[in-house]
Order: structure tokens, then C-alpha cells, then sequence
């Protein structure tokens, strides 16, 4: 079965450790994984897309053309990209203000920013968070997530774990 | 044919097609006569050279490992054979539009590296072989075939580029200073270093035709003597002199770039293995 | 000549693969298994210049050749980048470079110098699109043309291969070494932004020293250094520094290297570097197919715009169409015996211009039968892909659709 | 002072004699430097052309040769040879 994940937002969020965790844990767990990323020219700031395709077969095709799960980090990525998208869509209230109101069922909001602002008093750790919260929604193995993550990133482990186990227990991923 | 050429050059080889009155063999023969009194051997010195007068009429004399490259890049050659082949002596013998104009930037960083070869950067003022046209290096106001009107371009001294560019060693002399050419290239050769040694040439076909006027092979080497001396047989000054001699020598003074990089190696592999270890 | 296969991927990989099962798995992006292929295959010398998107490979290369007794030397520009590889050939050690298509271009300069003097090494360039310095993160293949006549005078082969995957890139680039080994000449590997930044799940085998399919350097110590008139492989590389007297330029040589003015011994040469690799074609090719044997119309492609491409071919299938695949490994020399067939073609390059299908035109008996899908800048998706299956299986005809480039004249 | 000596002067008794002068005329171009820069009449050029078409230089004097090199030096093309008897 082919998993098509699709997360986009501004450079320096972490969209792209995100997608590394994400495809690190499949290949441990013996899957298939490509990770398209696309971005801007600037180092910080501009676009950033990472195009995850998960598979136990040979991934042919790297190209999300029909997400199961999108997340979305900035409007500009939200607004693009959401018509390739036919599963979820986690997305984080605080930037992304404006979402279309014909699926309710699909979008789960992720405040993600604030909650990593409040617990940690500071937003790097959003994309942990978000990841925790992917993870319980797309039901992907959370041990091997968090195994993943800590073979990816190199310092802070403590805060990155609290964070992913904060997103994995919120609420609103609980589906 | 003299002995050093017997001991180190093809025999098939040469007479080079060089015309007659070239400087370059007179060059070639003072090179030769440096490695022979430093004791080298053929296998010791592999031999570099350009394209042009310079690259095409001493490419494949010397009896040991030539290469030719193409035009201005001897120097980027050479500068990944001395990586697999550090113990070599390298001669790089390129003109004036190999090292002055068209392969400038290899010149300007490998004497940033200290790359250790010698480069002996013979000139003849212009581009003889594709007729006579200017160089970097042709003296201002002199007429060739590509400054009909007179040199308007500044020209510049590509011994103050590489000094600049931080060569260990950089001379000058012409094609008169036989003994002085055979002592620099000697101290040059022994300069585990980059070493520059700029040796000005006459060209009788070309050069000597349209900016002297002549295509008399004595008249053109006297011209050479002249600029060299600062002063005419009759005694009057010349419109310019070359100064010669040793320009700049920290000879050994700075490790050689192929060092740098093993010496680096080293201490990686040590460092790894210190990591290994419990 | 290549008989072709009935479906799958001919390459030499599919056996070392087997032989290799202790190693890790790994998340990397294609730059960084082409540096460990590099590595792998016994490459000891990086000389380049960074340019997006294949300045991972020098930064790698930069970290992993001092760990295993390497040189990684940053030049000043590309033309000294290739003239160092080359360089550092010559003297006995295995050399890569890696560039993107505004420095392969300043390459060619080197590359002419390593065709005549039959010096082996490795050029990756990852294309990104154009014209000149174009979008530097966006896939493009303009330099099919350009990798096969990689430099001027004419006179000679070029071997070119294209990975399609990041796995893909690390086996290639060990064959890519062997190959540039056994014939004598650069090959250049063609691979493209989306390869070279793409992660993927790579197999990296345990130990490089047991690698038994890896060619060691092998060095030609004797008079005369080139069989000109000759065609015959496997003779092994001169090499400077060992006082045999090589003489290596860039005129027409004799076979002791000598520069040489006569017409005898420019054909000689010629005859030499363009049939060293043309009688050897058929151990050159490396390509994948399926669906040939029933297929009516067959989908072209090459790097990672096969990859889209093959899934378009699959969902042809699905809906009905009897459509094939073939993905070319190995672009120079070109695979004519693959598109003698008669069926009609769907060409899918990154370019507007048409290159490759250019090639299959030639080689396809019937010139109406082969059908241009022109991309710029990114992957065919594969609705576009099977929906020109559809149309050229139906009418002969490509449908409109946006941003496809359908016109080569 | 000029480089090459218009008039040649007979070489002091005692020094000359002692020196094998050789010269490879059929590598010789004739640039004629030699018989210039020679101080004493050891060379002359030959009336019968080379087989590069030059009309080379041969050595007419060796007795009166002082083993100065100035033509070994200045030979731009490897043709001499000079070397104590």
C-alpha cells in the first residue's frame, strides 16, 4: 500500500527533519521511502515542501499527487497544495488562518507553534509536536517514531521527546 | 648534439620545429643543465607544458613523463599529479598566454596553495604562434599584428601577481642571462614550493618582425640584451629595462599544498582511530 | 549486438546486489550515494567547484576522501576542477568531479583532454533546468546532447549513463568507475536535481574492500602508450611517474604519444576512440522494460522523470491500453536496438526542445510513430503520462494538455 | 656593450687548442648566434644546405677555440658541444 504524505511551509520550521524522521522510521520498520524536497533559494524564509512517498514495494513514482495526509505550516502552502490532498489535513491554526470550510472532517488543527512557545518557550519545537500528532493520526508506530527521531537530531532529546509526546496526546489528533 | 640533451632528451624529438633564433631551446638547454647539476634523473622530473610557441616546441623533448595540456591549464594538471606523484620534481614550462592571460586564475592559486612545482614562464611578448598578436605581457606602444596602431593596453608583470598570490619563490631573467638563468632555476627547483621564474625570449618571425622591425635573429637577441642591460650598444638608454634577478625568495619557507593535504589525512586517521579505541 | 531482454533491468547491479548482503539501510539523498559509490569504487580524488544541486557531493566528498586517505581539492573553476581529476588520474589514483550544467559546459575542455589521452574518470553532472543558469532547484534534462558531445573536434565516443534512483546511483557509480577503467575515457554520469536531492532509502554494503565486482587501477607501464588503429578494451591506463616517459597532449599523438601533424596517424587515433566503444556497444548497455512483448505504444524516459513515467505506464495498463516502458540507463552510446519495433513511441523529457526523441526518431522505423511529451522544470505527473498514452494508443495523437511541449521539428 | 662581437680577435697562444668543439649539423637552423657571440673565428657556414633546408654552421677553427661556452650556452638548438681534450 502506498502512503503519500505531503507537508509544506516557510524554510527553518523543520519541514524537513520532519519528512527525514518520518522516511527513517518506515526504512526501520523495512518499508520503501522516497522524500522529494523543493525550496526556495534562501537558507531561511521562502517555501519549503518535502513530498514523502512510503511504500513496501520500490516507490516509482516520487511525486504526491494524491495526499493521504497533509500538513500544512504556512497559508501560501496550505492554499497551494491542499486540492492534492484527499486525506487529512493537519494544519496549524496560528498560520494558517483561513481554511476551507467544505471539509470539517478532514482538517485537524495542530496548534502546534503556541504550544511549543508555551511549554517550551520556544517555537523550534513545533515540528516535533506536529510530527507527534501526525503520527497518532496516520497510525504509525509511535516507539519507532520516537527511535527515529532520536537517531535524526542530534541535541535537545529531552524537550524533542516531550514535544513529540505532547503532539501524539493532543486531542485533536485523536481520531 | 650537446650532452645534457643526449642524457635527457628524445632524440626523435629535436631538433624541435621551433623557428630558427627561438629562444626556446636556448631555455630549455639552461633547464637542462639546472637538473643536471642538482643530480636529477629523467624518472625524477615530469615535465609540463601549454599550448602555444612554448607548449608545442618543448612537449615530448624531455626524455621522461611529458604532458601537454590544453591551453593555460598545465598548472590545474599538475596540480592533481602532484597529488598522486608528491615526490616528483615538476617543470611547468608554459608562455606568456598560458601563464599571463588565458590560465591566469590556475597560475594565481596554485601559488596560493604553494603548490610545489616550478614554473618557468617563457616569453616572447606576445602570441607568436597564431601569428603575432599581443599579450598581457607585450610592452606598451609596440605594434603587432593585433595592435596595428601601437599597444594600447597596459600590460602587467606576472611576477607581482604570483609574489602577490603568495609564491615562494619568483625570479626573472631573460634569454641573454645564461649563468643567471641556470642559478635560479636551480634555487627553484629546490624550493619545495611554488616557484616562478619568468624568462623573457625573442621572437624573430613574429614579435621581432612587426614591433622591431626585423626578422634578423641577431638583431632581435640584441634587442633582448639591450632591455636587459638598460642600455643600447651605442651607449643611449632603451625606452625600458626589464629588471631581472630574484624577485622574491622564501624558499621552504611555507608547507607545500600535497604536504598540507597528507598531513591533514594523517590526523583525520588518527583521530578516527583514537575514536575507535574504548 | 544486444538482443533485448524480454522485460526488467539489464545491468550489471541485479548480481552485485545479490553478493552484497551485509550493509546498512539508510535514509540519504542521491549526491550522497554517489559520493559512497565513488568512495566504493575506489575514487581517491575530488576536484571541482560547487554548483547547486550537486555541491552535496563536494561537501561529502570533502568529509569521507581524508577518512580514507583521499584528496578533495576545491579549484578555482570547473575547467581546473576536471584538468585536477584528470591530473590525478594520470598519476595512478582513481579521480571524480561533480558539476551542474553551467559548469559542465566549462568542462568540456578537460573532457576533450581525457578522450585523446584515454584517461580514465568520473563526471557526475546533476542537470539542472535552463537555459544557462535557469531555476538551480529545478529538474531539467538539457544536456543529453551536450553529455555526447562533450567537447569539440568531434572524432569520438562518449559513454553516458543516468541513474533513476538513489539506490540506482550508488550501483552506477562503481560501474561507472569500471567502465571508465576498462575503455580508457571519462564517462559521464547524467543525473538530474531531483536524483541528486531526493532522499531514499539507500543499502550501503558493510565493507568497500570485499567488493569483488569493484575494478582496481591498473597501470600501462609500456611503449607504446596507445594502441591507435586498434579497438580493443581492457588495456589498462598510462600512467605519469613512474619514468617510462608518457607523453599525453592534446594533438593528434602518435602511439608513443608524440604530437603529430600526419593524416595516417589522425585517423589511426580516430579509429581508435570512436571504436573502442562502438564494437563494444553491447557490453555497454544498461537499460529496464517491460510490457514490450504486447505493447502498442511504449513510453521513454530516462533519470527520475522514468520514475513518474513508468507509474503513468502502469495506470495505462490499468485502464487498457497495451502500453510498455523503457527507461534507458546507459543514453551514449545510444540504444538503437531498443525502439526497432514496430509500435509507436511517447518520448517524456524535461525539456522543451526535444533531445532524446530526437534519438528514438532516428532509430524507430517510422519517424510518425514517435511522440514528443516536453516538460520544463518538473516530473511528469501520471494522469499527463497515462493520458498521452491513452490519446497516441487511440488516434496516434498526443492530447492538449497544459504545460506538455508536443512540437519538434 | 653589445651582445655579439663584429670583430673577431686571434686567440691568445697558451689558451686555445685545448677544446673538442662539436657541432650536429643536421640539427642546426643557422641562426648564425654562435659564429656572433663567438669571440675568436672558430665557426663558418657551410655552402652546401642541411636536410632542414638550412645552411648550417661547422666548426672551420677548433684550434682556435678557449673553451669560453658562450656557443654551447646560446645554441637554441642542443647542436654543440664543447669539452676539454
Amino acid at each position: 500500500m502506498r502512503t503519500e504524505i505531503l507537508i509544506s511551509g516557510f524554510g527553518g520550521q523543520g519541514v524537513i527533519r520532519m519528512g527525514q524522521i518520518l522516511g527513517l522510521c518506515a526504512i526501520n520498520q523495512g518499508h520503501r521511502v522516497t522524500m522529494l524536497k523543493s525550496h526556495g533559494t534562501e537558507t531561511r524564509g521562502g517555501y519549503v515542501r518535502a513530498q514523502i512517498v512510503i511504500s513496501p514495494e520500490y516507490v516509482d513514482s516520487p511525486v504526491v499527487e494524491h495526499a493521504d495526509v497533509f500538513v500544512a505550516f504556512s497559508q501560501p502552502a496550505y492554499t497551494k497544495f491542499y486540492d492534492l490532498c484527499g486525506g487529512k489535513v493537519l494544519y496549524d491554526p496560528e498560520l494558517v488562518e483561513k481554511v476551507r470550510d467544505d471539509a470539517p472532517d478532514r482538517h485537524v488543527p495542530v496548534a502546534a507553534t503556541q504550544l511549543s512557545k508555551e511549554t517550551f518557550s520556544n517555537q523550534l519545537f513545533a515540528n516535533m509536536i506536529m510530527l507527534g500528532a501526525l503520527t497518532r493520526v496516520a497510525a504509525l508506530d509511535y516507539e519507532a517514531m520516537r527511535k527515529a527521531m532520536l537517531a535524526v537530531i542530534p541535541r535537545f532529546h529531552d524537550q524533542n521527546l516531550a514535544a513529540l509526546d505532547l503532539g501524539h496526546t493532543l486531542p485533536a489528533a485523536r481520531v | 648534439m650537446n650532452k645534457l640533451a643526449a642524457k635527457y632528451l628524445r632524440p626523435s624529438q629535436i631538433p624541435t620545429k621551433a623557428c630558427h633564433g627561438c629562444g626556446i631551446g636556448m631555455i630549455e638547454n639552461w633547464l637542462l643543465q639546472a637538473i643536471d647539476e642538482l643530480g636529477l634523473k629523467q624518472e625524477d622530473v615530469i615535465f609540463g607544458t601549454g599550448i602555444g610557441c612554448v607548449g608545442r616546441q618543448t612537449f615530448a623533448t624531455w626524455g621522461g613523463d611529458n604532458f601537454g595540456a590544453t591551453h593555460g591549464r598545465a598548472l590545474a594538471v599538475a596540480t592533481g599529479l602532484k597529488l598522486a606523484q608528491p615526490d616528483k620534481k615538476y617543470l611547468i614550462v608554459v608562455g606568456d598566454g598560458d601563464a599571463a592571460s588565458i590560465g591566469t586564475s590556475h597560475l594565481i592559486h596554485a601559488a596560493r596553495r604553494n603548490l610545489g612545482v616550478t614554473v618557468i614562464c617563457e616569453d616572447n611578448m606576445g602570441y607568436e604562434s597564431t601569428g603575432g598578436q599581443f599579450s598581457p605581457t607585450t610592452p606598451a606602444g609596440y605594434v603587432t599584428n593585433s595592435s596595428p596602431y601601437g599597444m594600447v593596453e597596459p600590460g602587467f608583470d606576472p611576477c607581482d601577481v604570483v609574489k602577490a598570490a603568495g609564491a615562494t619563490f619568483v625570479a626573472e631573467t631573460t634569454a641573454t642571462q645564461w649563468h643567471q638563468t641556470v642559478k635560479i632555476v636551480k634555487k627553484a627547483l629546490q624550493n619545495d614550493g611554488f616557484s616562478f621564474v619568468h624568462v623573457r625570449f625573442p621572437c624573430n618571425e613574429n614579435f621581432g618582425a612587426y614591433a622591431l622591425g626585423t626578422r634578423d635573429t641577431l638583431k632581435n637577441l640584441e634587442w633582448i640584451y639591450e632591455h636587459t642591460q638598460g642600455r643600447k650598444a651605442d651607449g643611449s638608454e632603451t625606452d625600458f629595462t626589464w629588471e631581472t634577478g630574484i624577485k622574491h625568495d622564501a624558499s621552504n619557507s611555507r608547507p607545500e599544498f600535497s604536504r598540507l593535504l597528507r598531513d591533514m589525512n594523517a590526523r583525520v586517521k588518527a583521530d578516527m582511530e583514537a575514536k575507535r579505541r574504548p | 549486438m544486444i538482443t533485448v531482454k524480454a522485460g526488467g533491468l539489464v545491468a550489471p547491479w541485479i548480481e552485485w546486489e545479490k553478493r552484497c548482503t551485509d550493509g546498512r539501510r539508510l535514509l540519504e539523498a542521491g549526491t550522497y550515494a554517489l559520493t559512497e559509490g565513488a568512495i566504493a569504487a575506489g575514487c581517491r580524488v575530488f576536484a571541482g567547484y560547487p554548483i547547486t544541486p550537486a555541491t552535496d557531493i563536494a561537501e561529502y566528498m570533502s568529509k569521507r576522501l581524508p577518512q580514507v586517505g583521499g584528496y578533495y581539492v576545491q579549484c578555482e573553476d570547473e575547467l581546473a576542477g576536471m584538468h585536477a581529476c584528470a591530473g590525478a588520474s594520470l598519476g595512478g589514483l582513481k579521480a571524480m568531479t561533480a558539476t551542474s550544467g553551467p559548469g559542465y559546459t566549462l568542462m568540456h575542455d578537460a573532457y576533450g583532454w581525457s578522450i585523446t589521452n584515454e584517461i580514465p574518470l568520473v563526471v557526475v553532472d546533476a542537470m539542472r533546468v535552463g537555459p544557462i543558469s535557469g531555476i538551480t532547484g529545478a529538474p531539467g534534462q538539457g544536456e543529453f546532447y551536450i553529455a555526447r558531445y562533450a567537447s569539440h573536434g568531434g572524432n569520438f565516443e562518449t559513454i553516458v549513463v543516468s541513474p533513476s534512483s538513489v539506490q540506482e546511483a550508488f550501483w552506477l557509480t562503481i560501474d561507472a568507475f569500471n567502465l571508465s577503467e576498462r575503455f580508457r575515457t571519462p564517462v559521464t554520469i547524467l543525473t538530474d536535481q531531483v536524483i541528486s536531492d531526493m532522499w531514499e532509502d539507500l543499502f550501503i554494503p558493510a565493507d568497500y574492500d570485499g567488493l569483488d565486482f569493484v575494478r582496481p587501477r591498473k597501470h600501462n607501464l609500456m611503449m607504446p602508450f596507445y594502441p591507435v588503429g586498434d579497438a580493443s578494451i581492457d588495456v589498462p591506463p598510462n600512467v605519469i611517474g613512474h619514468g617510462t616517459g608518457v607523453c599525453v597532449s592534446a594533438y593528434t599523438h602518435t602511439e608513443e604519444g608524440y604530437d603529430i601533424e600526419e593524416m595516417e596517424a589522425q585517423w589511426a587515433q580516430t579509429y581508435r576512440l570512436v571504436n573502442k566503444i562502438r564494437h563494444h556497444k553491447d557490453e555497454l548497455a544498461r537499460y529496464e522494460t517491460f510490457g514490450l512483448d504486447d505493447a502498442e505504444v511504449v513510453a521513454v524516459a530516462y533519470g527520475a522523470n522514468a520514475r513518474t513515467v513508468k507509474t503513468g505506464v502502469l495506470e495505462a495498463r490499468r485502464r487498457g491500453v497495451k502500453a510498455g516502458f523503457v527507461r534507458l540507463v546507459t543514453l551514449w552510446p545510444f540504444l538503437d536496438e531498443l525502439f526497432e519495433r514496430d509500435c509507436r513511441f511517447v518520448v517524456c523529457e524535461l525539456n522543451y526542445d526535444g533531445q532524446l526523441v530526437r534519438e528514438v526518431q532516428r532509430a524507430a522505423p517510422h519517424k510518425k510513430d514517435v511522440h514528443f511529451m516536453g516538460k520544463s522544470a518538473e516530473l511528469h505527473t501520471v494522469s499527463e503520462v497515462a493520458a498521452g498514452l491513452d490519446g497516441v494508443a487511440r488516434s496516434n495523437r498526443l492530447p492538449e494538455l497544459p504545460y506538455i511541449w508536443t512540437e519538434v521539428r | 656593450m653589445a651582445l655579439f662581437k663584429t670583430e673577431k680577435k686571434p686567440p691568445r697562444a697558451g689558451i686555445a687548442g685545448k677544446w673538442d668543439v662539436v657541432i650536429g649539423e643536421d640539427m642546426c637552423k643557422a641562426c648564425g648566434f654562435c659564429l656572433n657571440v663567438c669571440p675568436v673565428p672558430v665557426f663558418e657556414y657551410r655552402t652546401v644546405p642541411n636536410k632542414l633546408g638550412w645552411f648550417p654552421m661547422y666548426v672551420k677553427h677548433e684550434e682556435h677555440c678557449i673553451g669560453c661556452m658562450l656557443c654551447y650556452q646560446i645554441c637554441p638548438d642542443f647542436c654543440i658541444d664543447v669539452a676539454a681534450k
